[in-house]
Protein backbone atom coordinates (compact mmCIF):
# COMPACT_ATOMS: atom_id res chain seq x y z
CA UNK A 1 0.00 0.00 0.00
CA UNK A 2 1.45 3.04 -1.27
CA UNK A 3 -1.39 5.55 0.06
CA UNK A 4 -1.44 8.23 2.91
CA UNK A 5 -3.76 10.39 4.18
CA UNK A 6 -2.34 12.73 6.89
CA UNK A 7 -2.59 16.53 8.20
CA UNK A 8 1.11 16.87 7.53
CA UNK A 9 2.73 18.57 4.61
CA UNK A 10 4.86 16.09 2.03
CA UNK A 11 8.15 16.99 0.18
CA UNK A 12 7.46 16.01 -3.86
CA UNK A 13 11.15 15.83 -4.46
CA UNK A 14 11.89 13.58 -1.54
CA UNK A 15 8.93 10.77 -2.86
CA UNK A 16 10.20 11.03 -6.22
CA UNK A 17 13.88 10.34 -5.28
CA UNK A 18 12.30 7.53 -2.61
CA UNK A 19 10.39 5.44 -5.70
CA UNK A 20 13.47 6.09 -7.74
CA UNK A 21 16.12 4.59 -5.43
CA UNK A 22 18.15 1.60 -5.98
CA UNK A 23 16.76 0.86 -9.56
CA UNK A 24 17.35 1.91 -13.20
CA UNK A 25 14.13 0.29 -15.07
CA UNK A 26 11.64 3.33 -14.82
CA UNK A 27 11.88 5.40 -17.93
CA UNK A 28 8.95 7.67 -16.92
CA UNK A 29 8.13 9.23 -14.11
CA UNK A 30 4.88 11.85 -13.89
CA UNK A 31 4.07 13.81 -10.63
CA UNK A 32 0.76 15.22 -10.05
CA UNK A 33 0.51 18.23 -6.99
CA UNK A 34 -2.46 20.06 -5.93
CA UNK A 35 -2.44 23.21 -4.36
CA UNK A 36 -4.89 25.49 -2.59
CA UNK A 37 -5.60 28.41 -4.81
CA UNK A 38 -6.16 31.49 -3.09
CA UNK A 39 -9.31 32.60 -4.62
CA UNK A 40 -10.91 35.70 -3.73
CA UNK A 41 -12.72 35.98 -0.35
CA UNK A 42 -10.75 33.12 1.79
CA UNK A 43 -7.48 32.15 1.12
CA UNK A 44 -7.72 29.50 4.11
CA UNK A 45 -9.67 26.10 3.68
CA UNK A 46 -10.78 23.38 5.93
CA UNK A 47 -10.49 19.55 4.28
CA UNK A 48 -12.85 17.55 6.04
CA UNK A 49 -12.13 13.12 5.44
CA UNK A 50 -13.74 10.03 6.51
CA UNK A 51 -11.24 7.89 8.12
CA UNK A 52 -10.75 4.66 7.09
CA UNK A 53 -13.18 5.21 3.79
CA UNK A 54 -10.38 7.46 2.84
CA UNK A 55 -7.43 5.04 2.85
CA UNK A 56 -10.07 2.34 1.49
CA UNK A 57 -10.62 4.52 -1.22
CA UNK A 58 -7.70 5.78 -2.07
CA UNK A 59 -6.23 1.91 -2.08
CA UNK A 60 -9.27 1.22 -4.70
CA UNK A 61 -8.26 4.02 -6.92
CA UNK A 62 -4.38 2.80 -6.71
CA UNK A 63 -5.35 -0.76 -7.53
CA UNK A 64 -7.68 -0.09 -10.59
CA UNK A 65 -5.07 2.08 -12.03
CA UNK A 66 -2.51 -0.90 -11.84
CA UNK A 67 -4.86 -3.40 -13.32
CA UNK A 68 -4.88 -1.29 -16.55
CA UNK A 69 -1.50 0.69 -16.83
CA UNK A 70 1.92 -1.51 -16.46
CA UNK A 71 2.99 0.50 -13.10
CA UNK A 72 6.37 0.09 -11.63
CA UNK A 73 5.39 1.97 -8.69
CA UNK A 74 2.45 4.71 -7.52
CA UNK A 75 1.84 6.93 -4.80
CA UNK A 76 -0.37 8.84 -3.47
CA UNK A 77 -0.70 11.27 -0.51
CA UNK A 78 -3.95 13.30 0.34
CA UNK A 79 -3.65 15.74 3.53
CA UNK A 80 -6.87 16.68 5.40
CA UNK A 81 -7.30 19.61 8.00
CA UNK A 82 -7.17 23.38 7.81
CA UNK A 83 -4.68 24.45 4.61
CA UNK A 84 -3.67 28.05 3.45
CA UNK A 85 -3.62 29.41 0.27
CA UNK A 86 -0.15 27.76 -1.42
CA UNK A 87 -0.72 24.87 0.01
CA UNK A 88 0.24 21.32 -1.29
CA UNK A 89 -3.14 19.06 -0.74
CA UNK A 90 -2.56 16.02 -3.16
CA UNK A 91 0.44 14.06 -4.57
CA UNK A 92 -0.12 11.24 -7.53
CA UNK A 93 3.02 9.81 -8.38
CA UNK A 94 3.23 7.09 -11.14
CA UNK A 95 6.52 5.17 -12.02
CA UNK A 96 6.57 3.15 -15.60
CA UNK A 97 8.53 2.14 -18.54
CA UNK A 98 6.91 4.53 -21.08
CA UNK A 99 5.50 7.81 -20.86
CA UNK A 100 2.07 7.76 -22.11
CA UNK A 101 1.30 4.75 -19.25
CA UNK A 102 2.93 7.17 -16.44
CA UNK A 103 0.22 10.54 -17.82
CA UNK A 104 -2.85 8.23 -18.08
CA UNK A 105 -2.79 6.49 -15.03
CA UNK A 106 -1.80 9.77 -12.95
CA UNK A 107 -4.69 11.03 -14.97
CA UNK A 108 -7.12 8.31 -13.94
CA UNK A 109 -5.85 8.33 -10.17
CA UNK A 110 -6.59 12.14 -9.88
CA UNK A 111 -10.38 12.01 -12.02
CA UNK A 112 -11.39 9.27 -9.73
CA UNK A 113 -9.99 10.70 -6.62
CA UNK A 114 -11.74 14.23 -7.00
CA UNK A 115 -15.03 12.72 -6.91
CA UNK A 116 -15.08 9.31 -5.58
CA UNK A 117 -12.54 9.79 -2.60
CA UNK A 118 -14.28 11.28 0.78
CA UNK A 119 -13.05 14.76 1.13
CA UNK A 120 -14.96 17.74 1.63
CA UNK A 121 -13.44 21.30 0.98
CA UNK A 122 -14.54 24.07 3.23
CA UNK A 123 -13.00 27.62 2.23
CA UNK A 124 -13.00 30.03 5.08
CA UNK A 125 -15.25 32.79 3.15
CA UNK A 126 -17.39 30.99 0.93
CA UNK A 127 -18.53 27.84 2.62
CA UNK A 128 -18.34 24.17 1.19
CA UNK A 129 -17.39 23.67 -2.16
CA UNK A 130 -19.68 22.51 -4.82
CA UNK A 131 -18.57 19.22 -6.65
CA UNK A 132 -17.87 20.54 -10.40
CA UNK A 133 -19.42 18.81 -13.18
CA UNK A 134 -16.93 18.70 -15.19
CA UNK A 135 -15.61 16.36 -12.52
CA UNK A 136 -18.07 13.85 -13.07
CA UNK A 137 -17.79 13.96 -16.63
CA UNK A 138 -13.88 13.64 -16.49
CA UNK A 139 -15.11 9.92 -15.30
CA UNK A 140 -16.62 9.58 -18.59
CA UNK A 141 -13.55 8.91 -20.51
CA UNK A 142 -12.47 6.22 -18.42
CA UNK A 143 -15.26 3.96 -19.09
CA UNK B 1 -26.14 0.61 13.21
CA UNK B 2 -23.75 3.06 13.67
CA UNK B 3 -24.72 6.45 11.01
CA UNK B 4 -22.38 9.14 9.91
CA UNK B 5 -22.68 12.53 8.19
CA UNK B 6 -19.53 15.05 6.88
CA UNK B 7 -19.61 18.33 5.43
CA UNK B 8 -22.85 20.40 5.42
CA UNK B 9 -25.16 17.33 6.21
CA UNK B 10 -22.97 17.37 9.55
CA UNK B 11 -23.08 20.54 10.32
CA UNK B 12 -27.25 20.37 9.32
CA UNK B 13 -28.24 17.24 11.47
CA UNK B 14 -25.60 18.79 14.24
CA UNK B 15 -23.59 15.73 15.11
CA UNK B 16 -20.97 13.90 13.08
CA UNK B 17 -22.54 10.64 14.22
CA UNK B 18 -25.16 8.69 15.90
CA UNK B 19 -25.93 5.30 17.28
CA UNK B 20 -29.25 4.71 15.36
CA UNK B 21 -31.55 1.35 16.14
CA UNK B 22 -33.22 0.44 13.24
CA UNK B 23 -35.63 -1.88 11.30
CA UNK B 24 -35.41 -0.33 7.69
CA UNK B 25 -34.17 -2.67 5.31
CA UNK B 26 -32.47 -0.59 3.26
CA UNK B 27 -30.52 3.26 3.00
CA UNK B 28 -34.19 4.72 1.41
CA UNK B 29 -36.51 3.15 4.38
CA UNK B 30 -33.47 4.71 6.93
CA UNK B 31 -33.46 8.32 5.26
CA UNK B 32 -37.13 8.17 5.56
CA UNK B 33 -36.91 7.63 8.97
CA UNK B 34 -34.48 10.22 9.82
CA UNK B 35 -36.20 13.06 8.11
CA UNK B 36 -39.03 12.12 10.76
CA UNK B 37 -36.79 12.80 13.10
CA UNK B 38 -37.32 16.74 13.00
CA UNK B 39 -36.64 19.91 10.78
CA UNK B 40 -32.80 19.54 10.93
CA UNK B 41 -32.92 15.80 9.58
CA UNK B 42 -35.43 16.87 7.13
CA UNK B 43 -33.65 20.09 6.08
CA UNK B 44 -30.41 17.86 5.54
CA UNK B 45 -32.24 14.97 3.38
CA UNK B 46 -34.37 17.66 1.41
CA UNK B 47 -32.24 17.54 -1.88
CA UNK B 48 -31.31 13.65 -2.26
CA UNK B 49 -29.71 14.69 -5.40
CA UNK B 50 -26.83 16.11 -3.58
CA UNK B 51 -26.64 13.38 -1.18
CA UNK B 52 -24.41 10.57 -1.53
CA UNK B 53 -24.33 7.38 0.46
CA UNK B 54 -21.74 4.71 2.04
CA UNK B 55 -22.46 1.43 3.36
CA UNK B 56 -19.70 -0.46 5.86
CA UNK B 57 -17.34 2.49 3.99
CA UNK B 58 -18.23 1.67 0.51
CA UNK B 59 -19.74 3.88 -2.23
CA UNK B 60 -23.85 3.02 -3.05
CA UNK B 61 -26.82 3.75 -3.51
CA UNK B 62 -30.17 4.49 -1.58
CA UNK B 63 -31.78 1.04 -2.86
CA UNK B 64 -28.40 -0.73 -0.71
CA UNK B 65 -29.90 -3.04 1.89
CA UNK B 66 -28.78 -2.75 5.62
CA UNK B 67 -28.68 -6.28 6.21
CA UNK B 68 -25.31 -7.11 8.85
CA UNK B 69 -24.65 -3.33 8.20
CA UNK B 70 -22.39 -1.94 10.96
CA UNK B 71 -21.78 1.62 9.64
CA UNK B 72 -24.05 3.90 7.13
CA UNK B 73 -22.23 7.50 6.47
CA UNK B 74 -24.00 10.55 4.48
CA UNK B 75 -22.46 13.05 2.73
CA UNK B 76 -22.56 15.60 0.13
CA UNK B 77 -21.10 15.22 -3.50
CA UNK B 78 -16.80 15.09 -2.63
CA UNK B 79 -14.73 17.55 -3.59
CA UNK B 80 -11.06 16.18 -2.81
CA UNK B 81 -7.96 16.55 -4.65
CA UNK C 1 12.24 31.66 -21.71
CA UNK C 2 11.99 28.88 -19.33
CA UNK C 3 13.87 26.10 -21.25
CA UNK C 4 17.67 24.81 -20.82
CA UNK C 5 19.45 22.51 -22.41
CA UNK C 6 22.57 21.56 -20.16
CA UNK C 7 24.89 18.51 -19.47
CA UNK C 8 24.12 19.23 -15.44
CA UNK C 9 21.73 16.91 -13.80
CA UNK C 10 18.46 19.06 -12.84
CA UNK C 11 16.79 18.80 -9.33
CA UNK C 12 12.91 18.47 -9.83
CA UNK C 13 12.22 19.50 -6.20
CA UNK C 14 13.58 22.57 -6.20
CA UNK C 15 12.66 23.18 -10.00
CA UNK C 16 8.74 22.80 -8.89
CA UNK C 17 9.19 24.63 -5.44
CA UNK C 18 10.60 27.66 -7.77
CA UNK C 19 8.26 27.52 -9.91
CA UNK C 20 5.41 27.92 -7.25
CA UNK C 21 7.30 30.01 -4.93
CA UNK C 22 5.72 33.42 -4.20
CA UNK C 23 2.46 32.48 -5.81
CA UNK C 24 -0.97 31.13 -4.53
CA UNK C 25 -2.69 31.02 -8.21
CA UNK C 26 -1.65 27.48 -8.96
CA UNK C 27 -4.02 24.84 -8.63
CA UNK C 28 -2.01 22.09 -10.50
CA UNK C 29 1.70 21.24 -11.12
CA UNK C 30 2.24 18.46 -13.24
CA UNK C 31 5.80 16.97 -13.80
CA UNK C 32 7.06 15.03 -16.37
CA UNK C 33 10.84 12.96 -15.60
CA UNK C 34 12.25 10.93 -18.32
CA UNK C 35 15.40 8.38 -17.14
CA UNK C 36 17.83 6.31 -18.59
CA UNK C 37 16.50 2.84 -18.66
CA UNK C 38 18.98 -0.14 -17.38
CA UNK C 39 18.59 -1.90 -20.77
CA UNK C 40 20.22 -5.49 -20.99
CA UNK C 41 23.53 -5.10 -22.87
CA UNK C 42 24.34 -1.78 -22.23
CA UNK C 43 23.49 0.61 -19.28
CA UNK C 44 24.98 3.89 -20.28
CA UNK C 45 23.63 6.59 -23.37
CA UNK C 46 25.29 9.21 -25.13
CA UNK C 47 22.63 11.92 -26.18
CA UNK C 48 23.87 13.86 -28.92
CA UNK C 49 22.28 16.98 -30.01
CA UNK C 50 21.93 20.02 -32.09
CA UNK C 51 23.17 22.87 -30.23
CA UNK C 52 21.29 26.03 -31.31
CA UNK C 53 18.13 24.27 -32.83
CA UNK C 54 17.48 22.11 -29.87
CA UNK C 55 16.94 25.53 -28.20
CA UNK C 56 14.62 26.34 -30.95
CA UNK C 57 12.84 23.66 -30.89
CA UNK C 58 11.97 23.55 -27.17
CA UNK C 59 11.23 27.32 -27.48
CA UNK C 60 8.79 26.37 -30.43
CA UNK C 61 7.47 23.70 -28.96
CA UNK C 62 6.63 25.51 -24.95
CA UNK C 63 5.24 28.39 -27.11
CA UNK C 64 2.87 26.06 -28.91
CA UNK C 65 1.68 24.45 -25.28
CA UNK C 66 1.14 27.90 -23.83
CA UNK C 67 -0.90 28.77 -27.03
CA UNK C 68 -2.80 25.81 -26.73
CA UNK C 69 -3.58 25.48 -22.45
CA UNK C 70 -3.98 28.19 -20.21
CA UNK C 71 -0.48 27.50 -18.15
CA UNK C 72 0.55 29.73 -15.40
CA UNK C 73 3.95 28.65 -15.85
CA UNK C 74 6.24 26.02 -17.99
CA UNK C 75 9.89 24.42 -17.44
CA UNK C 76 11.32 22.48 -19.74
CA UNK C 77 15.55 20.75 -19.48
CA UNK C 78 16.79 18.35 -21.40
CA UNK C 79 20.31 17.10 -20.54
CA UNK C 80 22.90 15.55 -23.02
CA UNK C 81 26.15 13.93 -23.19
CA UNK C 82 26.77 11.10 -21.29
CA UNK C 83 23.95 9.48 -19.31
CA UNK C 84 24.34 6.41 -16.97
CA UNK C 85 21.63 4.14 -16.61
CA UNK C 86 19.30 5.45 -13.88
CA UNK C 87 20.02 9.24 -14.95
CA UNK C 88 17.49 11.70 -15.29
CA UNK C 89 17.33 13.08 -19.24
CA UNK C 90 14.45 15.24 -19.29
CA UNK C 91 12.28 16.88 -17.65
CA UNK C 92 8.87 18.85 -17.91
CA UNK C 93 6.83 20.89 -15.66
CA UNK C 94 4.08 22.68 -16.35
CA UNK C 95 1.46 24.84 -13.81
CA UNK C 96 -1.97 25.67 -14.39
CA UNK C 97 -5.10 26.62 -12.46
CA UNK C 98 -6.89 23.04 -13.63
CA UNK C 99 -5.91 19.51 -13.71
CA UNK C 100 -6.75 19.08 -17.27
CA UNK C 101 -4.52 21.70 -18.48
CA UNK C 102 -1.59 21.12 -17.01
CA UNK C 103 -1.31 17.49 -17.68
CA UNK C 104 -2.37 17.50 -21.61
CA UNK C 105 0.21 20.39 -21.43
CA UNK C 106 2.88 18.24 -20.12
CA UNK C 107 2.04 15.48 -22.36
CA UNK C 108 1.82 17.69 -25.49
CA UNK C 109 5.25 18.89 -24.65
CA UNK C 110 6.54 15.18 -23.77
CA UNK C 111 5.00 13.67 -27.63
CA UNK C 112 6.63 16.57 -29.44
CA UNK C 113 9.84 16.58 -28.03
CA UNK C 114 9.92 13.38 -28.45
CA UNK C 115 10.39 13.51 -32.07
CA UNK C 116 10.36 16.93 -32.91
CA UNK C 117 13.72 18.21 -31.09
CA UNK C 118 17.10 17.22 -32.48
CA UNK C 119 18.70 14.58 -29.81
CA UNK C 120 19.55 11.26 -30.73
CA UNK C 121 20.33 8.58 -28.41
CA UNK C 122 23.38 6.53 -28.65
CA UNK C 123 23.31 2.84 -25.92
CA UNK C 124 26.70 1.73 -25.08
CA UNK C 125 25.92 -2.04 -26.29
CA UNK C 126 23.62 -1.58 -29.19
CA UNK C 127 24.47 2.02 -30.60
CA UNK C 128 21.84 4.44 -32.35
CA UNK C 129 17.76 4.47 -31.21
CA UNK C 130 16.03 3.61 -33.49
CA UNK C 131 12.85 6.17 -33.57
CA UNK C 132 10.11 4.54 -31.98
CA UNK C 133 6.91 4.13 -34.68
CA UNK C 134 4.76 5.15 -31.92
CA UNK C 135 6.49 8.48 -31.10
CA UNK C 136 4.97 9.49 -34.62
CA UNK C 137 1.55 8.38 -34.09
CA UNK C 138 1.14 10.07 -30.96
CA UNK C 139 1.63 13.36 -32.54
CA UNK C 140 -1.41 12.46 -34.41
CA UNK C 141 -3.87 13.13 -30.99
CA UNK C 142 -2.90 16.84 -31.20
CA UNK C 143 -3.65 17.77 -34.92
CA UNK D 1 27.21 27.29 -46.85
CA UNK D 2 27.75 24.93 -43.50
CA UNK D 3 26.48 21.46 -43.66
CA UNK D 4 26.09 19.40 -40.26
CA UNK D 5 25.57 15.82 -39.77
CA UNK D 6 24.62 14.72 -36.69
CA UNK D 7 24.22 10.73 -35.29
CA UNK D 8 24.96 7.98 -37.75
CA UNK D 9 24.91 10.32 -40.56
CA UNK D 10 27.85 11.79 -39.09
CA UNK D 11 29.56 8.62 -38.44
CA UNK D 12 29.05 7.28 -41.29
CA UNK D 13 30.14 10.69 -43.50
CA UNK D 14 33.60 10.96 -41.09
CA UNK D 15 32.98 14.78 -40.33
CA UNK D 16 30.32 16.69 -38.13
CA UNK D 17 29.95 19.59 -40.46
CA UNK D 18 31.57 21.14 -43.45
CA UNK D 19 32.17 24.03 -45.65
CA UNK D 20 30.01 23.00 -48.99
CA UNK D 21 30.20 25.46 -52.47
CA UNK D 22 27.06 24.69 -54.47
CA UNK D 23 24.47 26.14 -57.03
CA UNK D 24 22.32 23.45 -55.73
CA UNK D 25 18.74 25.18 -55.61
CA UNK D 26 16.97 22.68 -53.49
CA UNK D 27 18.13 20.22 -50.47
CA UNK D 28 17.31 17.07 -52.91
CA UNK D 29 19.99 18.78 -55.52
CA UNK D 30 22.52 19.32 -52.72
CA UNK D 31 21.94 15.59 -51.55
CA UNK D 32 22.75 14.29 -54.86
CA UNK D 33 25.61 16.56 -55.14
CA UNK D 34 26.76 15.07 -51.56
CA UNK D 35 26.29 11.60 -52.79
CA UNK D 36 28.28 11.77 -55.79
CA UNK D 37 31.13 12.60 -53.50
CA UNK D 38 31.50 9.07 -52.86
CA UNK D 39 31.00 5.77 -50.76
CA UNK D 40 30.62 7.24 -47.69
CA UNK D 41 28.31 9.85 -48.87
CA UNK D 42 26.50 7.03 -51.12
CA UNK D 43 25.83 5.82 -47.56
CA UNK D 44 25.00 8.16 -45.36
CA UNK D 45 22.24 9.22 -47.98
CA UNK D 46 21.08 5.81 -49.43
CA UNK D 47 17.97 5.55 -47.09
CA UNK D 48 16.41 8.44 -47.34
CA UNK D 49 12.74 7.66 -45.69
CA UNK D 50 15.84 7.48 -42.46
CA UNK D 51 17.14 10.95 -43.45
CA UNK D 52 15.53 14.84 -41.61
CA UNK D 53 17.03 17.79 -42.76
CA UNK D 54 16.97 20.89 -41.31
CA UNK D 55 17.99 24.39 -42.87
CA UNK D 56 18.90 27.56 -41.15
CA UNK D 57 17.72 25.45 -37.80
CA UNK D 58 14.16 24.63 -38.67
CA UNK D 59 12.59 20.95 -39.97
CA UNK D 60 11.81 20.79 -43.61
CA UNK D 61 11.63 18.88 -46.70
CA UNK D 62 13.71 17.81 -49.36
CA UNK D 63 11.87 19.95 -51.51
CA UNK D 64 13.22 22.96 -49.76
CA UNK D 65 15.02 26.38 -51.42
CA UNK D 66 18.58 26.90 -50.66
CA UNK D 67 18.24 30.52 -51.53
CA UNK D 68 20.01 32.77 -48.73
CA UNK D 69 20.35 29.84 -47.02
CA UNK D 70 23.77 29.73 -44.10
CA UNK D 71 23.00 26.13 -42.68
CA UNK D 72 21.97 22.63 -43.53
CA UNK D 73 21.34 19.94 -41.03
CA UNK D 74 21.09 15.78 -42.20
CA UNK D 75 20.17 14.02 -39.19
CA UNK D 76 18.42 10.52 -38.81
CA UNK D 77 14.72 10.46 -36.99
CA UNK D 78 15.24 12.23 -33.29
CA UNK D 79 15.44 10.58 -30.35
CA UNK D 80 14.83 13.01 -27.56
CA UNK D 81 13.02 12.66 -24.08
Amino acid sequence: MAVSVQAEDFNVGAEMAAMSAGRADIGALVSFTGLVRDMAGGSEMVLEHYPGMTEKALVSIEAEARGRWALQDCRIIHRFGPLNAGAQIVLVLTASPHRHAAFEAAEFIMDFLKSRAPFWKKEAGSGWVDAREADETALERWK
Amino acid sequence: MQVLYFAWMRERIGVPKEKVVTSAATVAELVEELKARGERYAMAFADMASVRVAVDQELTELSASLKGVREVAFFPPMTGG
